[in-house]
This record gives C-alpha cells, structure tokens and sequence, in this order.
C-alpha cells in the first residue's frame, strides 16, 4: 500500500506527490509553489520598479500597473510568503516534537491543494478580463465599481487558498497539542514550534473575519447584495474593519514563524541556549494577544474619531514591550556564544537591525496624529518592506537553508549563500531605506507615475537600482537550489550540529520519522543528549509496528472541484452548469471519504528492523 | 508639555535637523517643511518619534556590534570549546520591559493630545474669548478630481481651493464615487473621504502664503496618481476679495472676443451637463468658474491652450486614464474644440490669483464681510446637503453687503 | 495509549449509571433553555420597554450558550482545557469584532 | 490495531477520544468552532451594523413574525437534546438507541429547515424583502442563510454517517465521528440562540 516506490519514473513520482499526506513530501510541494509564486511576486515588484525608474515613465499603463501592484501584494503576502512558511512548518514541527505526521495527514494535503488551486485562479484572472486592480487591499467600494472579473477572482480565489490556510492552522494546532513525543512538555517545544502554535491559533481566529468579508464581497459583486453598495444602505467601513480584523493578525502570522526560525538558527550557531526562553514563549503569546486589539491603526485617517484612534494607537505602541524582549534576547544568546557565520545564521543577523528599523517606524506609524502624514504614503511601504522583506522573508530564506539539508539531504553552497545575502541585503536597503523619506516627502503609495519637479526623482532611481539587485540574488539562490540538487551530494543527520529533535534522525528522514518515539529530557534534547548522554536520543517505546495513513488523491479533487465551482459562480449564466460540476466534485469527494474507511496501514516490526540501522533511535 | 517638547527638540536639533532640512523633497509638497498648523504639530510629533527611536536603534546597534565582533569564532579557536549555556538574567530582563514602556509613554502621550487636538473642530476664539465665525468648505471627492464648495458664501471651486493664511478652515468632506483622501503634507495631514455617509470634519491653518500642494492617499482608480489638487492660501483680504468676485460670477457673463463668444455657446450645447460656472450645484465635472485661474489642467496637465484642446478632443482619455469625462457623448470638431478652450480660457473673475499667494497685500482682514449676522444657524446644519438647504435665501444678503464693502474697500 | 478497556460488568454499570446522572442534567438544561427562550420570547410580546428588555434577553442568550456549552458540548469536563481555551479565544476575538462593528461603522 | 479499532465491543467510556485519530479529530473539531465563533461574529457585527440600512424597503420590525420563529427555536433547542440523548446512548454502545435518537435529530433539524425556507419565501413574497432589496435585507439572509446551510451541512454531516454506519456498530473508528458531528449541531444550535434574540426578538423591540 506504501507509495515509496524505489527509483521510480516520473509518472509515478508525479502520481506520489499528487497524492502524497507525508508532512515532508508537503513540505516540498509547499515550497515548490511558494517559492514559485515568490519568483512570480518578485517579477511583479520589478515591473513596479521599472515604471517608478523616472518620472512620468509609461512603461505600464494605469491599469496594469494598478492590477500589477494588486498581484504583487496578494501574491506575496497569500502564496508566496505563507506558504514558504508552511515549507518550513511542514518540515520541521512534526520533526521537532517528535510525531511521526501530522495530526491530519488528509487535511494537510487538502490545505495544500486548496492553497495551489487558489492561487492558480488569482492568476488565471490575468488571461480572463484582466486582474484585479483594486489593491490587495480590495477596498469597496473601488472593488464593487471594479469593472471585469478581475475582483472576482481575488475574492473567489483568495476563499479558496483561505480554506487551505484554515484548515493547515487547525491542523498544526492540533498536531503540536495532541502529538508531541513523550517528555516534550509545552516548556520544552521549541521555539519555532511554538511560534507556529501561536501563529496557527492566529490564522483560527483571523481568517474566519476575512472569509466573511471576502463572501460580502463576492455577493455584492455577483449576486446584488448591498452590504458595501451606500446607495441601498451599506457601508464601507464594514470591509475596512473585517480587512484589517483579519489584516493585522495576518502580519504577525507572517512574522511569528520568522521569530522562530530565528530561535533556532541563532543557538544553533553560536553554540547557547536561548536566552530567555520563558519570556521569548511569553512574549510571542503576547504578541499575538495583542495583535487583535490594534487592527485600526490601519484605519487612523478613515474618521474613526480621536477616541478610537487614541485607544488603538497605545495598543498598538504596547507591541513594542514584547518584541523588544525578543530582539534583546537574540542578542544576549549571542553574548558569550561561540558563533559561527554559516549562511543561515548571517541571514539571522542580517534580520535583528533590519526589523529593528522596520519595527521603529511601525512604531512612528502607531502614532495616530503623526500617521495622518505617513499613512498610505511611501513611508508605510517602506515599514512593511522592512518588516516583510526583512523579518519574514529573510527568516524564510534561513530557514530554507538551515533545514534544506532535512527536506532534501542536500547542503546548499555556503559560497553562494553568502553572495545572495548580501546581495539581497544590499539591494533591500538601497530599494526600500529612501522610500521612507520619499513618503515623507509627498509620495503616495499606489502611485502609478510621480511628476516630475516635485523632488521625488533621486531616491525611486536609487530604489529601483535596488530592486535589480535583489533580482540578482534571488537569480543566484536559484542557481544555487537547482546546482545543489543536481550534484545531489549526501550529508549527515546532522550537518549543523543542531540542538533539537529534528537533527536526531537522517537526512531526509525516513518515511515514519522515528523508528522509536525517543524520550525528551529537556529543552534542546538533542544537546542534552550531546552534552550529558552519548549523542542520540533514548527511545521512549519499544520497537513496535508504526501506523502509517494511506496516500490520496481526494484532496486534489475536492480542490479542482472548488477551482472549477469558482467559474461557475463567477460567470454565471450558461456556466452555471461549471459549478455545478465543481460542487458535485467537492461534495461528492466528502461523501466518498465519509464513506470510505481510511485506516492506514501498518509498517511492521519486522521490516523496520531489517532498515539500516541510522544510528539514531539506538 | 510644549516646554520640554521643545527642550527635547533642541537637543537633537543637531542629528535630526542635518538629516530633515537637508533639501529633503520640495518645499511645496513635503511634509518635512511644515508650513501649517496641523504639519507642525505633526512634525513634532515626528521628531519626538525618531529622537526615541534612534536612541533605541543606538543601544540595540551597539549591543549587537560588540557581541558580534567579540564573540565570533575566530580561526584559531577550540572549535570543540562549549560556551556557557544562560538560561536567561531576570534583571535584564525586567530592565528590558519597562525602558520601553518608558520610551513608550513618552510617546503616547504626546499622540493622544495631539489626535485630540487635530480633531478638533470646535469655533476658533479670539483675544477677547469670543468665538469667531467659522469658515466652512464642504470637499467632495470624485474620481479623478476635488470638488469645494464655500458654505453659506455660495462660492464653488474646484481643483484648487483658496483660503486665507493664518485662520483656521473648516473642511467638511465626503465622496461621490469610491474612497479617496484629501493630503496636503505640507499644511495639515490627510484625512479620507467616504462614499457612505460618514461625514469627516478636518481643518486646514496656512501659516505662509503659497501655493501647497495636494495629493489623494487613497487608490481610487486607474488615474489615483493623477488625482492632484492646489491649496492656494492667500492673505485674508486677498481671499475675501476673491470670494466676493466669484460671488458675482453667474455664468452668463459674456467674453469680449467673438470666438470666445462662440465657446461659451459651444460650452453651453455640450458641456453644462456636467460643468458649472458659478454656484451651480452641479458636480457632475468640476467646477470652472474660474478655470481661466487654474495652474494646472485637470490638476496636472501643463495649462496651455494646446493641451485644453487635446482634453476637450480625447475627454482626456490618455491625460487621465479612466477619467469620468470620457463618457460625455459630443463630437465636437477642433475648431469647435478650440473656441471653447478660448472661451474656458477667459473665465478668470477674480484678480486675486496663485499669483497673489506671494505676496502680502490685503494683508488685515477678519473676514467678516463674509460672515452676517444672520449666517450663524446654517453652520450648525454643516454636513448633510448643505448646498440645496439654508443657503438660498442668504444669497442674496450676502451679495449685496459684499457688494458694499468691495466699495468700501476702495 | 486507549483508555484502560478493563470491561467487567461492574465497570460497565458504573459508566452506565454515571451517564445516567449526567442525562439527567443535561434533561434539566434543556428545561431551562426552554424556559428561558419562553421568558425573552413574553418580554417581547409584552412590549416591555426595550431599555430593560435588551439588556435581559441578551444575558438570557448568553447563559443558554454557556449551557449548552458546558453541559450539552461538556466543555467542563477534564480533557477540555485546551477546547475551553480556544472558545475562549474565540469569543474573545469574536467580543472586539462585533463591538468595533456596532461602534465605529457609522459616525 | 486497524482492525480492533473497527469492533463495536467493549468500547471504553470516552470512545470518541480513545484513540490518537479520535483525540486529533476532537481537538481539531473545538478549534474549528473556536474559529466559527468569529466567523459568526463577523456576520453578526455586520448585521448589527446594517439592521437599520433598510434604504426603501422594509424594516426589520415590519416583517418578522416571532410565533414561527419561536417555534423554530424550540424545534432546534429539542434536536439538541436529541442529539444529547444519542451521544449518551452512544457511550453505553447501544447502537440501535444511537441511531434513533439521531434519526429525531435529523428531522427536527429538517423541520428546522422547512420552517426557515417558509419563512424566507414568506418575506420575499409577502413583503417584497429579497436578497438585494436593501442593505438591512442583504445581511439577514447573509447571516440568517449561513446558518441555514450550517444546519443543512449538518443533516447531510448526520444522514452519511448514519447510512454509512447503519450496518456495523459504534467503534474506535467512528464514535469520533458521531461525536463531532452532534457537536456541531449543538454549535449550530448555540448560534441560533443568539439570532433569536439578536436578530428576531431585538429586531421587534427596536
Ligand atoms: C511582518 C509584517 C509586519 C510586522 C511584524 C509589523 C509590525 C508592526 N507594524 Fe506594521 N504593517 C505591515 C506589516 C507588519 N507590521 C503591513 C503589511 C502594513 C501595511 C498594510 C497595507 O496598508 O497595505 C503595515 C502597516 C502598519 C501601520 C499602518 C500604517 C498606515 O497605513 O497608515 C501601522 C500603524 O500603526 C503599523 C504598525 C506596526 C507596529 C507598531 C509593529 C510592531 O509589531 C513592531 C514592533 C517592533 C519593534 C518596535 C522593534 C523592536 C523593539 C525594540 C528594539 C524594543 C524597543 C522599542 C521601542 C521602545 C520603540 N504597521
Ligand atoms: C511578502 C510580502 C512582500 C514581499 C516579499 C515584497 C517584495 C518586494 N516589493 Fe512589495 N508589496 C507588498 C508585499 C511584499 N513585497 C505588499 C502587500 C504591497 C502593497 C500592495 C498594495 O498596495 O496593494 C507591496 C507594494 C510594493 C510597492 C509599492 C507599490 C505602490 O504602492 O505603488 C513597491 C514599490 O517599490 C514594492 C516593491 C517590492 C520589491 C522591490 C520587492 C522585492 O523584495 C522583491 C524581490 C524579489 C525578486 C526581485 C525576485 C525576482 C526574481 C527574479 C526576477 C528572478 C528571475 C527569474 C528566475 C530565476 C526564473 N512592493
Ligand atoms: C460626462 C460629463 C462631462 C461632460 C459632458 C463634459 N465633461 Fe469635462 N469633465 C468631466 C469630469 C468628470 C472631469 C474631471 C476629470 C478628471 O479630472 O478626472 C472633467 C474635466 C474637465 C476639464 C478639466 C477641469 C479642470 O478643473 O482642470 C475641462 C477643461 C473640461 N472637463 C472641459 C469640458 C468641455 C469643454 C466639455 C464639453 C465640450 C466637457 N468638459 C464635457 C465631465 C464632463
Ligand atoms: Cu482619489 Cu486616489
Ligand atoms: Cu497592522
């Protein structure tokens, strides 16, 4: 029944990653996509650039750049960004905790699915009437009056991949909750295991405000509703608030997971335990406490009315407190460590000043009189950037490093890792550090051509010269992801001399993870086993069969189904008969898996003591 | 509050002011040159702001120099040597938290005073305490350009909106389309206006004359970044000058030139659909009594007779990409295109000008010609359609007793 | 790792009567909800003024829920502490949502 | 193990959470409710926000009738019980009982149904209050409708597994199923409890 077919063809290699639920083989798909969408993110950021190099340039025109600047923002945030996060997820938080999967192997396939499928429609809006153009943001009433589908497929297409998200969030709550190998107390997860904990609770909580208002949307725009329409009623400001209820816990998804690849890298390299560890797990459960009290900061200049801009500006100020403990427990694990500047960990130090900066300017931006300037100017393009590019994306780009060697067995080149850093780095400040004073200066964001004589020219030259040097980079990490596979040399379990569970077992692990559950006898059990004992973990369990879900290629379906369903609902008309096949699709795969008893299968004693021994699990 | 606001302000004159005033942006459009009330108080606000935040970025730039350069494992070290594994230090770490939240409140208390205080739209009081006549504008914004109406002056502009130094205005303001947000950096900050029925109130004090420009802050559309507008402040008594002769424009004034003549025809066939000049309430385009003023077409095409020819020819299809005016239904030839721009170009009722935002003349003024007695009550009902209510019958009031101070005046 | 599946007889009958007792609550919340779903009903039919009404069949709904989540849902049981946790959350997150939506929309 | 999980004897007490599956899908099933909690806030917040957006057409005190919508609650209030008695039937593994007691279920739930599709049809008919008719009437259906098709889920959710189940016992591998499936009724059922008195009876007294 196991698909783990030995040197297979491609159609059945195909066939297995269709229809894969193994959390690495997930975790793989998660990144092919992610780092796709990224590719495709990043090609829009620089046709954005282009058109910003002079003033009153038309390299695009005012549509497109409207819809290209859509996309880039959608993009990045929803299909490249989370789902890298996702990549990371996938791997390393069963691995950490000790479980042999996740706790729903089906769903975290479905998740994926939903994801791919939805971000294929958001950009299948590029071939059909044009995409959407109203900002990742999607304001109505601009998004009503939006002329074509390309609204449509924002709101249809981002439902979809929100689902996906929802349902991977549930899942690794539960997984973290119900799975962790015996000893794992939550006081001795690791950090990014908790990080993803809490940031999977955010995603519950966050994404069910922006279904909502993604439903109103799609109803107002398809079906006559009014909920946004002021002729018959409605009221913008009801987006608005749904957006950002959903919107602000959505940068600190995007963040947390970050914060934890970095409480890994920075121990693993300079050879300490995190410092802090109680209060860096406090701090991101406060954080994200908070980060659903403070969504109007968004909305300062809408009229809410001092009261309400007073009442959400300190809160949002209150953020800091926490992750100022975090940043300044980064860097006194760094005292008296011992560190070592592989790639991962220069990326880790490149991110500390970067968001420190990043943050400090959310801060600025916090101050509700002082954000009647900076809001929707180039000054909040350059916070985000900061904090985006220079938390999140840059903790992606560690931890792809870091754990590559478990996702393929592989170590990418430190050489080019340290070119596409700095590289990157580089460019990074150049592109978004000026930015700041362009808003200062009187640039608004979403402007498709600056005039000329109005002082802006300097500093989106210098931006845009930045930007050909993040291209760069990213060019060099490819070359350097698809050289490392090609010359597919081995390494060790391992490679970094890592603290944590997941560096107990090879690289890539074998399908069932663990052969024995081991025992956890602390924080960082793999150092401690390192220090204290001989090296490897104790098993917790005797050698015993192992419970393995079966491959299936229902999720594939159910999310087709939902794709196809989504131009049904979209066109209407004649096409009714799409959605019709594509619910008929969706529903029916439910009922088939209801009635469809899926118990796995099991791998037998015998056979696991036949494998090699890893010297692992003693 | 101001006091030591002040202080702290001195104190980092020297980093701050090098890296602000060094030419950053134009003095017309950066909010780095506060020229306004409302700019002034946010730049301290600013100041203060970055005046922590370098601090903060100082100490943690310092911590993380040290550590790296210290502690990085050189060449010849024991690569087998294990450093010592702190769990944490509780004194730290409680210095941590609360320096912060010090920083903090220095911060936020400044900003609740200060979002109170530019929300502020209570009547301005002068040296004798008494509350001074308000003088209230309702903007309405629209895909691609600002409409301005004076209330109870039954003055409308539109594009570019004149009002006097020195003296508090009042802006009422909402859309007619999607949402957009009325930015002037240099004078005040941005505030948006909405579609829906909510009402937003701002204020707008010019401490300098000139001509500031402003910009909408909110995507509405394909020209969102095409979307510019003027505030041209003037010295009190050049702006009651300019209120009373656009007073007196009714639209029927008849140009000298006989082209111009055949325009104004012209106009009136194809264009009064959606164009007024004078008070007409009509917002459909903008409003162009006194278009013939205007330092840019459109709000920013060059103004020349050429490009208000091409305007009117392609409905400024490629000027303003998904302009509303493309879906005006005449055919007009060029020639009839030009007699028109002659005509638009000739409607300058006033003498005051952008022009006349340099210079100080008129200077005394407290606008009361502009505020009768009777005027008081129509304020109150600010907000709601005000421009069909209340303001009619004072019209005529208001017309003849500006009529007679203009001649006192002179 | 399952529950110890030691079934004599006696464990069975036990079980069984402990069920009992609780279905006999869960009857006794089902007889509340009932009557309280008949009180807010005959406050408003009564056309008792809205400024108490409101207020009381507000609290009224909230304490069916917390019923039907404690006992129908046995949220109070062990092996719901995370479940509660989350509700809590949810209900958190769900208290701002609505406050801010009946707040600050229209002004 | 696969296979014991399929026999119906001697089940333990919680036989929902005996196995890891079951625990995964219990957890798993309350934080999905967790989130639904703000799902519906989302719809209830924007209808409190729109109740008096009735542009032109009717109000929310003119149309609704409380008789039928007080009936409806005390058929669902019911099922919950109902529901109740089948999880209870459920842990003393009497499958008949079980099967029963959901069978009540799904028909109240049904009538539930019918009585909400009357009523819809009766104010689309009766005083022209559809879909588009106004901002007030677009946010009742939205949220009203969504728990609608909660409740149809539901029915689907309960008939599959009774129909799938109808031959074999309660066991490891779907008590679980049971036992979420009559959770979410009672969610569905604890939502219903707040658009009675948010939506109905709030919406009479003004
Ligand atoms: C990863 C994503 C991410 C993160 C982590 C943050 C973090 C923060 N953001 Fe940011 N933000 C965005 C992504 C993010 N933001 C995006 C995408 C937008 C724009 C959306 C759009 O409109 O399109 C935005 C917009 C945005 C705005 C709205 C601006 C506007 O549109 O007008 C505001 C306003 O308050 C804000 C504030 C903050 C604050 C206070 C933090 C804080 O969490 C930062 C805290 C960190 C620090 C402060 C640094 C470290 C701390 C110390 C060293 C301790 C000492 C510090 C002090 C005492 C100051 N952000
Ligand atoms: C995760 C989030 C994320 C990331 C990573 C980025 C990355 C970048 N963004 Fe960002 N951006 C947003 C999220 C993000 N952005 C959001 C939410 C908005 C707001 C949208 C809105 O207003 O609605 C925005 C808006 C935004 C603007 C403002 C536009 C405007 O307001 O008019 C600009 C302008 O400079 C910009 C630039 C960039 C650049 C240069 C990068 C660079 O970092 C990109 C670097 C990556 C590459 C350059 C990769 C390209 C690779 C190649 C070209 C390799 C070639 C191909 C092969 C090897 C096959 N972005
Ligand atoms: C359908 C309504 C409509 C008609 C008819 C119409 N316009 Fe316009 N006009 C507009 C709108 C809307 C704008 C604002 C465009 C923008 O800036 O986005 C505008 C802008 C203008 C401007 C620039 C205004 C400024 O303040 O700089 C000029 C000049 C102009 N129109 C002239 C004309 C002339 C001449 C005609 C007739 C021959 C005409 N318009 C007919 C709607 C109309
Ligand atoms: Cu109006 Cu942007
Ligand atoms: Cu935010």
């Amino acid at each position: 029944m196991s698909t783990t077919a030995r040197k297979a063809g491609f159609g059945s290699v195909l066939w297995d990653y269709l229809t894969t639920v193994d959390h690495k083989k997930i975790a793989i798909l998660y990144l092919i996509g992610g780092f796709f969408f990224f590719i495709l993110g990043g090609l829009e950021a620089m046709l954005i650039r282009i058109q910003l190099i002079v003033p009153d340039n038309d390299f695009l025109s005012a549509q497109f750049y409207n819809e290209v600047l859509t996309m880039h923002g959608t993009t990045m945030i929803f299909l490249a960004a989370m789902p890298l996060l996702f990549a990371l997820m996938n791997i390393a938080v069963p691995l950490q905790i000790g479980a042999r999967d996740v706790a729903f192997p089906f769903v975290n396939s479905l998740g994926f699915w939903l994801f791919f499928f939805g971000g294929v429609m958001l950009n299948v809006s590029w071939f059909v009437t044009g995409a959407p153009d109203a900002g990742w943001t999607s304001y109505a009433p601009l998004s009503i009056f939006s002329e074509g589908h390309g609204v449509d497929f924002y709101s249809i297409g981002l439902q979809i991949a929100g689902f996906g998200t929802l349902m991977a969030g549930i899942n690794f709550i539960v997984t973290i909750v119900n799975m962790r190998a015996p000893g794992m107390t939550y006081m001795r997860m690791p950090l990014f295991t908790w990080t993803t904990l809490i940031a999977s609770v955010l995603i519950l909580f966050a994404f069910p405000a922006l279904t909502v208002g993604l439903f109103q949307l799609t109803f107002d725009r398809l079906f006559g509703a009014n909920f946004f329409n002021p002729e018959l009623g409605g009221n913008a400001i009801i987006w608005e608030h749904l957006f950002w209820i959903f919107g602000h816990p959505e940068v600190y998804i995007l963040i947390l997971p970050a914060f934890g690849v970095f409480s890994e890298v920075i121990p693993t390299f300079a050879k300490k335990r995190l410092f802090g560890y109680s209060s860096m797990v406090f701090a991101t459960v406060l954080i994200a406490f908070f980060g659903f009290m403070v969504w109007a900061h968004h909305m300062f200049t809408v009229g809410l009315g001092p009261i309400a801009n007073s009442i959400f500006a300190v809160a949002t100020m209150a953020i800091a407190v926490p992750t100022g403990i975090k940043i300044f427990n980064w860097l006194f694990t760094l005292w008296g460590g011992s560190i070592r500047l592989t790639s991962p960990m220069v990326f880790a130090l490149g991110f500390i000043p970067t968001f420190t900066i990043g943050g400090m300017t959310g801060v600025m931006l916090a101050s509700a009189a002082a954000d009647y300037q900076y809001h929707d100017s180039y000054f909040v393009v350059a916070h985000f950037h900061y904090v985006i590019v220079g938390g999140t994306v840059l903790g992606i780009f560690a931890g792809l490093i870091y754990w590559w060697p478990k996702m393929f067995g592989t170590l990418l080149n430190e050489k080019l890792n340290h070119w596409f850093f700095w590289l990157f780095f580089i460019g990074f400040h150049l592109t978004f550090f000026f930015q700041h004073f362009l808003g200062l200066m009187g640039m608004p964001r979403r402007y498709w051509v600056f005039g000329e004589g109005q002082g802006l020219d300097t500093f989106n030259f210098i931006s845009t010269i930045g930007a050909f040097l993040m291209a760069v980079g990213t060019i060099v990490f490819v070359y350097n992801m698809v050289m490392t596979q090609v010359k597919g040399k081995k390494v060790s379990g391992d490679p970094w001399d890592a603290r944590t569970l997941e560096w107990a077992i090879p690289s890539p692990p074998p399908f069932y993870n663990f052969k024995q559950l081991p025992l956890v006898r602390g924080l960082d059990p793999l150092w401690i086993e390192k220090t204290e004992g001989n090296g490897k973990m104790q098993p917790a369990e005797p050698l015993g069969d192992i419970h393995m879900p079966n491959n299936s290629f229902v999720p594939f379906v159910m999310s087709l189904g939902l794709f196809i369903a989504g131009f049904g609902v979209m066109f209407q008309g004649s096409y009714w008969f799409l959605a019709a096949i594509g619910f008929g699709l969706f529903f029916g795969s439910m009922i088939y898996r209801s009635f469809k008893d899926d118990l796995g299968y099991h791998i037998h004693k015998e056979d696991l003591e036949d494998e090699k021994g890893d010297g692992s699990n003693g | 509050m101001k006091g030591w606001m002040s202080k702290l302000k001195a104190i980092s004159a020297l980093i701050v002011l090098s890296l602000v005033l060094s030419g950053c942006g134009e003095p017309f459009l950066s909010a780095l040159q506060p020229k306004g009330e409302g700019s002034e108080m946010i730049f301290d606000l600013m100041i203060l702001s970055i005046v922590i935040m370098l601090f903060v970025f100082v100490v943690v730039m310092v911590i993380y120099t040290f550590v790296i350069i210290k502690y990085r494992r050189k060449k010849d070290d024991d690569p087998n040597f294990i450093p010592k594994q702190t769990e944490g230090n509780h004194a730290l770490e409680t210095l941590w938290t609360v320096i912060p939240i010090i920083l903090l409140i220095i911060l936020a208390v400044p900003t609740i005073q200060y979002t109170f205080a530019l929300a502020d739209t209570s009547p301005e009081v002068n040296e004798e305490g008494e509350e001074e006549d308000s003088l209230w504008i309702n903007v309405t914004g629209a895909q691609y350009w600002w409409h301005f109406e004076y209330e109870g002056l039954e003055v409308s502009t539109s594009q570019e909106l004149y009002i006097p130094t020195d003296r508090k205005v009042y802006l009422s303001m909402t859309s007619q389309d999607v949402i957009h947000s009325f930015w002037v950096p240099t004078i005040a900050g941005k505030m948006d206006v909405n579609p829906t029925g909510n009402t937003n109130e701002m204020t707008l004090l010019a401490k300098e004359e000139d001509v500031y420009w402003g910009k909408c802050a909110e995507l509405c559309g394909p020209s969102h970044s095409l979307m510019d507008f003027k505030v041209v402040a003037v010295s009190p008594g050049e702006f009651e000058q300019w209120v009373q002769d656009m007073q007196g424009v009714t639209g029927e004034e008849v140009p000298e030139s006989a082209t111009a003549q055949e325009g104004q025809q012209l106009f009136a066939d194809n264009c009064m659909t959606c164009h007024a000049i004078g008070a007409d309430p009509n917002k459909m385009g903008p409003n162009l009594t006194n278009f013939g003023d205007r330092t840019k077409l459109a709000g920013v095409e060059d103004y020349n007779k050429k490009n208000i020819v091409e305007w009117i020819q392609t409905k400024g299809k490629d000027m303003k990409p998904g302009n509303l005016m493309t879906s005006a239904p005449y055919e007009l030839s060029d020639e009839e295109a030009s007699k028109i721009a002659e005509y638009l170009m000739t409607l300058s009722p006033s003498d005051i000008t952008t022009e006349n935002a340099e210079d100080g003349v008129y200077k005394d003024s407290d606008l009361s010609s502009l505020f009768p007695e009777e005027e008081e009550e129509t304020e109150e009902e600010n907000g709601e359609n005000t421009e069909e209510q209340g303001n009619e019958e004072n019209t005529e009031q208001t017309n003849e007793e500006n009529n007679e101070e203009q001649t006192d005046d002179q | 790792m399952a529950d110890n599946t030691n079934s004599t007889s006696e464990k069975q009958q036990f079980y069984r009567k402990k069920h009992k007792e609780e279905m006999k609550h869960h009857v006794l919340t089902f007889v509340m909800m009932i009557a309280f779903t008949l009180i807010a009903f005959g406050l408003v039919m009564a056309d008792v003024s809205a400024m108490f009404t409101i207020p009381i069949i507000l609290i009224m709904a909230a304490v069916q829920v917390a019923f039907q989540l404690y006992y129908f849902m046995h949220l109070n049981q062990e092996g719901h502490e995370m479940p509660a946790l989350m509700i809590y959350s949810g209900i958190f997150a769900a208290f701002l949502t609505i406050l801010a939506l009946t707040t600050i929309v229209w002004w | 193990m696969a296979d014991d999980m399929l026999k119906s004897e001697n089940l333990p007490q919680n036989p929902e959470r005996a196995t890891l599956e079951g625990r995964n899908k219990f957890m798993g099933f309350w934080f999905f409710l967790g989130g639904e909690t703000v799902l519906f806030a989302s719809l209830f917040g924007t209808y409190l926000a729109l109740k008096n957006s009735n542009a032109q057409g009717p109000s929310a005190e003119e149309i609704f009738g409380l008789e039928l919508v007080f009936i409806m609650t005390i058929v669902l209030l019911t099922s919950s019980l109902t529901s109740v008695y089948a999880m209870y039937h459920m842990k003393n593994n009497d499958f008949k009982k079980m099967q029963l007691w959901i069978g009540i279920t799904v028909l109240l739930g049904l009538i539930f149904l019918g009585f909400e599709i009357y009523e819809f049809y009766h104010y689309v008919h009766g005083y022209e209050f559809g879909y588009t008719t106004s901002a007030f009437s677009s946010a009742f259906y939205t949220l009203v409708g969504f728990h609608g098709a909660h409740v149809a889920f539901g029915l689907g959710w309960f008939l599959s597994l009774m129909i799938r189940n109808s031959k074999r016992g309660i066991n490891l591998y779907n008590a679980p199923k049971f036992y979420i499936a009559s959770l979410y009724w009672h969610f569905i059922d604890v939502v219903w409890v707040f658009i009675f008195t948010v939506v109905y009876l709030m919406g009479k007294v003004g």
